[in-house]
């Protein structure tokens, strides 16, 4: 392995000296994971993660991971990642789109088991028909599976979520697992400038003596010990037993809050949000906003931005008091469905004020004119 | 029996289950027990839910009393009538979905392999003919291509019985269960075969009719899957549930089986596997 | 009939609790009257706990699932209570005031002091009936103590015709259409195996039924 | 009320064939008396055992 | 095959003479299918649903269905499925739980493709910890996969609604999956008085070539023609033309609303629509709130309930208007993350209004008592 | 060429694409065209997007040309370069996800028979050894022990190259690639033996170094896989762009490795099948 | 620079357009401006279309994704018009107001009377350059023509310090640890096998920017 | 400007082994002469045609 200092995550988040970089959102996650001091990470291909991950080989190459290996499709890599997971060691793995879809079936898994993997999720549209662009449609369908979720808009946000993301996950009161979402291509494969600490400091080992669910490896008490065994009593208790056990998780992922208002600074950011008009979203939306409320307010326009950088849990407090201020909201989105603008009228007072619009879907881009659009429109 | 897990901290030992008290005091941990010393120890399982007279329950107490160092050992179970007995094994054991047995074990071992570079940890799959021959045989052949350090063992009942008898890839042709309402309409798979093209080590076909061969089978297994490759056992024993026999017919209806010749119990071993059994067999005469 | 009935079957695996709600909700169901039945179980093994539920009104009934507050409750083995093999608990909270146990014991178990007191509370009423011995002795084989459960229930108290029950049992056996789940049926055919025909089978569960009626002891709670 | 194995101790020769065959742990126990044991309360009457007892020294029957 | 007469599908619906009959919700699906004249269907095992397709396999058996068979896992089902529906014939399958959860990816492609795929889906907990109970989780996941959505509340609902899932999957203008959703062991296992026709008629056969996208059978023009090509010309033509394509899939959904309404009498059904407190829910929650709603109007309080029985296309102007009426809505729900009360809230005034609870998961039944206590502190 | 399919509609000649004409007019549909007659007839491929030079393009093409009847031949492909060159291919077929098409083949083609049972429509597979051997194996598998009546041809690139090169189960060991930092650790997947032990009743590994030798085993295959039971064609030829090395050394990198030893031409045919062509060839003499 | 200069560079697979994009953007960064460069591809094929969108500026850039309105549109190959191997279409459609073309061609292309009457409304103008043949001639191999486009990008308009673009060259081609896509990085080693060294091949390269600056032809649209 | 394989027909005996190893349809065409001949609009320059013509008839140039 490679000789790195090993300093506290504080340390490394907020103090170490920082240098600037130009590179792309995959490049950002190598660099995370080069400080992250990951054990295990075990891959799969799909556009647009798989540059990640070979980075994340590249890595294990060059010995700041220590295991990395292809699994044979999604399920099975999202289940060896919670089998090493189960084992005590520091895990990442990314897919994205038709990926995440595969593998759906082992997030609630992993959030039952307690398991505080980390994931990046390079979202991408799903067939059919077949796409390989930039969607968040996978979002809507993992709002429920119990991960945090956090949206990064930039390769700056996905290299510092991706680091956060593990301190976070492996808090004892929280223990679940963290899934880090980055838009596709817009993220991944954009090059721009990054400030990050130096790569000769690491964050320190995964204690699994932390864990709140003892690992599976014969070293701990007690002996008669299995991972998700409740419904196997086959009576009230594992009613009891299961309903408890989500409460649990539930209140797992509410405790994560005080980490993530301290790591993150905040769940979500603002700027100018006492304006008449708020732009509230998420991902590489919060670019395309900004330059569309740079050129509203320019024409005068009263226009502000929220940027959400936690979904899971989602700041519905804040985001209620913040609209109950505001004429209008406009949630731009990059996908169909509008997932996002349905979360935001389901927690504030008065949903008629939410505009779901402009979305985009099947691969382009979003012009920030479009959002220019519908400011122009409320602010009539 | 130094290891402090398997002490009872002091001053509990009033508090804790009898049976637990039992298993501290007399269980099988480090002791180098087989199967024939049954009967004269606490096993590791406490009371199974199991339909009574299982031979899939009689399979799992054969092979957990045949494994080489049950204190370093860690189970992955699957979804199947079978995972009812393991919140009641006393070893550290997974149960995550149905069929992703053989992923989540290649995590595992490759994780204590990391955790704990001088120990040696076996991981065990123990899982249904469903879970291991239909929906999880993609990650099972992957876990043999990719030369996992695991040992996998099929509980072959030829049929998903957990969920009320369903043929299953195992069950044999023109058996009519449930989902194959006139009679299966292809042979049973031939894993044994798949499991040696696919790479293993070493692949043994027995059944509990054969405790004796039975423990061979699993010691063999669990020891070259240690330092040669992944290795695969198959235990035959039809649910008596859903084919409607009576359990005290299991036994007989096995060595029916192998009369007629539709069940062979069959042993491979690989040139480099059966090197290394020997060169074990040395060190020990030394 | 004046109100809604609601009954608690609690047995094991391979008891038949299933099949004996299913029999009795069917009688009632030839009587005209509401009735929904649901079983309910985890892991579906012999000797696993294993619960049924069946509600009969005149009136419709919407609800289904678990019943949490019975007018009857049918212990079919005394490991339900014992080991706690069953899905509601503590056991008896859910009882209504004037409701009824039946229990399949020939001589009354052991009840904490706490459940006695509750259950005098409440006014209820107890009673054993020795139902496995009873199958035994008439039909000759265990595998009708479920039968005999009922023929306990009817004795307590006639839910149905008699009529209706014979039939009922009628078609539970009598055709090959009857849909339950592997084990249910794989023990079905070994009830069959007992008797060469059917309509002997029928009489002889008639009788079962008839029998346990008679063998009834109530237990005072005071 | 329930079935349980129960061994003809005479006839019982302490091969240890029924103990390995039984699905259930800890139900036979082998005794100094080199013959074998069954605790009847955890027994589950199954007949296995009874099914390749050599001596027939098994039987299964209530109590 | 058997010889049955085939009639109009309205007249099997509302026409044809009624037997009443007592039997299970599985028994149910049973009878739906018997006379839905299925072509293939394909089956995987999974409690609560494992019942169902073992009947449907006696259908088989019986010659009721042409071609039946057990596949090696959920997605491998799904896709199979899509495979038949794409050589023209009518498929029928169903699974739950884990089993939705395992095939998941599937989905939303049925959807792309335009299949119109009857699939039941018997509703249970997923792991973990493992739980095989009831709970309308997986139904979360689905509403943005593109299937059309129906809930039954009893045997009868799921045995009407599979029938008439067909009719409306398969109209031109629709064509697009349905998923027809009941309550495991509530509705699968409980055993009550049913109303259908006689099992001596059926109805007309699929015609592919009523099918807006020809089948893959070498019969049809054009030749050179591919199931989902979009991407494959990557270019300009494929962002739009997969943007536009779910447009359309969209657009298919809204226009099955006029079916539904047709063949349903309605996306929802109202009791005491103009009562202060509506219970506002789907499934067997429904039956359980009218035992509550019934004791509560005994007790004087003016409660009324609305059933919706379509979740996709969602009602959501009806339950607009009706929320505008009502001083509260209470949204029982068999799940912990209440996927329903937040689509709810994101379509009405007032989403204040709304109240998620009870909630109930892990297995047990939902005690009318529960609702109950909701109704009585929303009307002090 | 009498099916209506293949004609324009009369006054719309004038306006459908040269090539389409052309197609109609001069294309392999019903005229029992082979491999040798490459170059005298309008193919079904209509320009692919594949990188110049790829044999994998070569062995579809290949492969489309050796179709006993593409008249009535429905592919199913899979995500992966070969996926780019269908939406170009002059039949109807099918792209879902990513390694299920042996299952949408297996309902596709069961699907077939109930609408044409006196028709023979041949249902063929195409796709990657990434979709074959690793993430769609199990479908692959069980498509074989449920003995469907389809033809299964592996691309066999060595490789993931749509995604840009990464290891796959078909590389061989030591292989640098993507997702392989430091070579691959494990050999080749063995899926012609595996093929053979789960149940195929024809088996050939061959490549597009070898155009009548692949000509055979998918004329073959497809006849055999009508009656007898499931086929598999491995063709081997690795990716250019991603082992980069130039196109042009792609055939005699193929011989090359023939004369090594590393890769082998095989074949293997059920006596049942053998039958069967036998039968065939019988019949034809008469 | 005063404002934002937002390009498109529209090639086919295996032209380099992705990296061209990287170099000027790298170039840029160099000299401390404000840029983000972001590649877009469907199937990663040789001659497949692959555009690249570098946005440069001295304020920050927050907008991501394709160039919807470039200043500046680069064309590595006729057909990216003329069989329409583009992301963006129509072609033309979003050029701004005063907007620059450059295209890779010895002669004039043949534009639609349409075409050529919108680009003169919006004042565009419209470059050639022979970037293939002065790759050819001046290194040798058509693998740097697009070095050329960016000589001719620079001819029309110096984005970067001539000093940035050839570190930024060095930069790319120098080190082993560029991320690239598969086939990126095989082109790449197919560009180093024609030099013998790095700095020889940073040497030539910048002889083809000069030359390709030097070989430009301004098109009248009138 | 683009490369494209070229026949020396004085070479080219018609055997047809370039046309069944090109990668492209309806590239190399069988003429009534007996040899071949290229649609250079069609074809790729990839040169695999080039390593398999046993007459060395074919080359990859420029136009
Ligand atoms: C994804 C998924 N599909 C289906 C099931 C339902 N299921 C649970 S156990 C089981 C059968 C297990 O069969 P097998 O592996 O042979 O074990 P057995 O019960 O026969 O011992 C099935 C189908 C599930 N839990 N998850
Ligand atoms: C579920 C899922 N995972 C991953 C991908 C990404 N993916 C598309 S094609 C491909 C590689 C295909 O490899 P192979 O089957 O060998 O075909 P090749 O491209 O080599 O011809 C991958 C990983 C996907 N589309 N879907
Ligand atoms: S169902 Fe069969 S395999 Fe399962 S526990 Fe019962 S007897 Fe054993
Ligand atoms: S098998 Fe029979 S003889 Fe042998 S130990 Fe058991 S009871 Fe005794
Ligand atoms: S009857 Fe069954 S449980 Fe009892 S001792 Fe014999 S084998 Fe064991
Ligand atoms: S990437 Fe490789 S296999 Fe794919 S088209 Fe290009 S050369 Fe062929
Ligand atoms: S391979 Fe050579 S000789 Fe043969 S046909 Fe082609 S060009 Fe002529
Ligand atoms: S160079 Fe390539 S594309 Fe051209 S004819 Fe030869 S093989 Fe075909
Ligand atoms: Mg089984
Ligand atoms: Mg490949």
């Amino acid at each position: 392995m490679i000789e790195q200092k090993v300093v506290n995550p504080e340390f490394l988040f907020f103090t170490a000296e920082k240098k600037k970089l130009f590179m792309t959102g995959s490049e950002a996650v190598r660099e995370a994971i080069r400080k992250a001091n990951v054990d295990v990470a075990i891959s799969y291909p799909i556009t647009p993660q798989s540059e990640s991950m070979h980075l994340v080989g590249d890595l294990f190459a060059e010995g700041y991971v220590k295991e990395y290996f292809r699994g044979e499709n999604e399920f099975a890599v999202m289940s060896s990642v919670a089998g090493a997971a189960m084992a005590g060691v520091r895990v990442f793995t990314a897919t994205g789109g038709p990926g995440t879809l595969r593998a759906f079936e082992v997030f609630p898994t992993w959030a039952g088991a307690r398991l505080p993997i980390v994931c990046a999720f390079m979202t991408r549209g799903v067939n059919s028909p077949l796409t390989i662009q930039p969607d968040t449609i996978e979002m809507a369908y993992l709002l429920e599976t119990g991960i945090l979720m956090l949206h990064a808009e930039t390769a700056q946000d996905l290299h510092d979520m991706i680091l956060k993301a593990f301190i976070v996950a492996e808090k004892t009161d929280v223990h679940v697992p963290v899934g880090v979402f980055a838009d596709g291509f817009f993220v991944t494969h954009t090059k721009e400038a990054l400030e990050i600490p130096e790569p000769d400091i690491k964050l320190p080992s995964y204690d699994p003596n932390n864990s709140p669910v003892p690992p599976m490896d014969m070293e701990s008490v007690p002996v008669r010990q299995m991972r998700d065994p409740f419904v196997m009593k086959s009576n009230f208790i594992s009613y009891a037993a299961h309903a408890s056990w989500q409460q649990e998780v539930d209140a797992a992922r509410e405790r994560s809050r005080k980490y993530l208002e301290k790591y993150l600074g905040g769940l979500l950011e603002t700027e100018n949000e006492d304006a008449d008009v708020l732009l509230v979203t998420s991902g590489t939306a919060v670019c395309q906003s900004r330059e569309a409320m740079a050129a509203a307010r320019a024409q005068g326009l009263s226009v502000g931005l929220v940027k959400l950088k936690c979904i899971r849990p989602f700041p519905a407090q804040e985001i209620k008091a913040l609209a109950a201020k505001a004429k209008a909201i406009i949630v731009p989105e990059f996908n169909r469905v509008g997932w996002l603008a349905k979360e935001i009228k389901s927690v504030i007072d008065e949903p008629g004020k939410v505009i779901g619009a402009p979305r985009v879907y099947g691969g382009m881009t979003m012009p920030p004119e479009l959002i220019l659009d519908e400011i122009r429109r409320v602010s009539r | 029996m130094n290891k402090p897990i398997f002490q009872i901290s002091p001053g509990f030992e009033e508090i804790m289950p009898p049976e637990y008290r039992e298993l501290v005091a007399n269980g099988p941990y480090g002791k180098g027990f087989g199967v024939s010393d049954l009967g004269s120890y606490k096993e590791l399982i406490e009371e199974h839910p199991l339909c009574a007279g299982c031979g899939l329950a009689l399979s799992i107490r054969l092979a957990l009393a045949s494994l080489p160092n049950p204190g370093d050992t860690v189970i992955v179970g699957s979804t199947g009538c079978s995972s009812l007995v393991f919140p009641q094994v006393a070893l550290h054991n997974i149960h995550s979905l149905f069929g992703n047995q053989n992923a989540v074990a290649s995590g595992l071992k490759r994780a204590l392999k990391l955790r704990f570079p001088d120990k040696v940890k076996d991981v065990v799959v123990i899982a249904g003919d469903g879970a291991t021959a239909d929906i999880g045989l993609d990650m099972v052949m992957q876990s043999w291509f990719r030369r996992e350090n695991i040992t996998t063992i099929m509980l072959d009942n030829e049929a998903y019985a957990n969920t009320g008898g369903q043929e299953s890839g195992m069950s044999r042709q023109g058996a009519v269960l449930n989902m194959a309402p006139t009679g299966k309409k292809f042979p049973k798979a031939t894993l044994p075969e798949v499991a040696q093209a696919a790479g293993c080590a070493y692949v043994a076909a027995t059944s509990p009719a054969h405790p004796r061969m039975l423990e061979k089978a699993v010691r063999k297994a669990v020891l070259i899957a240690r330092e040669v490759g992944p290795t695969y056992i198959q235990l035959f024993s039809p649910c008596p549930t859903n084919y409607k026999f009576k359990p005290q017919e299991t036994i007989p209806l096995i060595k029916q089986r192998e009369k007629e010749g539709i069940f062979r119990n069959q042993e491979y071993i690989s040139d480099e596997a059966q090197r290394f059994l020997d060169s074990l067999e040395e060190a020990r005469k030394k | 009939m004046s109100e809604k009935i609601s009954i608690r079957m609690s047995g094991l695996g391979g008891q038949g609790a299933v099949t004996a709600a299913h029999i009795l909700g069917a009688a009632a169901y030839r009587d005209s009257l509401q009735v929904t039945v649901n079983p309910f179980f985890g892991a579906e093994k012999r000797l696993a706990p294993a619960e049924s539920y069946v509600r009969i009104s005149r009136e419709p009934i919407f609800e289904r699932g678990e019943v949490l507050y019975p007018n009857i409750i049918m212990i079919f083995h005394p490991h339900v209570i014992t080991l706690g093999k069953c899905y509601t608990m503590p056991f008896f909270d859910g009882l209504r005031e004037g409701g009824t146990i039946l229990i399949n014991s020939g001589t009354p178990l052991d009840l904490t002091k706490e459940d006695r007191q509750s259950l005098a509370e409440r006014r209820a009423k107890i009673y054993y009936v020795p139902a496995t011995e009873v199958a035994m002795q008439v039909s000759g084989t265990e595998l009708s103590t479920n039968i005999a459960m009922l023929g306990g229930l009817y004795g307590i108290r006639p839910i149905t015709t008699m009529k209706a029950l014979e039939e009922s049992m009628m078609e539970r056996f009598g055709g090959g259409k009857f849909v339950a789940s592997a084990t249910t049926a794989a023990l079905d055919d070994a009830v069959k195996e007992k008797f060469g025909k059917v309509s002997q089978m029928i009489e002889k569960n008639m009788e079962v039924v008839r029998k346990a009626g008679e063998s009834l002891t109530e237990y005072s709670l005071s | 009320m329930y079935y349980a194995a129960r061994v003809a101790e005479e006839k019982c020769t302490g091969c240890k064939i029924c103990i390995i065959s039984c699905p259930d742990s800890n139900v036979i126990a082998y005794c100094e008396t080199k013959k074998v044991k069954i605790d009847a309360g955890r027994c589950k009457g199954c007949g296995l055992c009874v099914s390749v007892c050599p001596k027939d020294a098994l039987t299964v029957s209530q109590d």
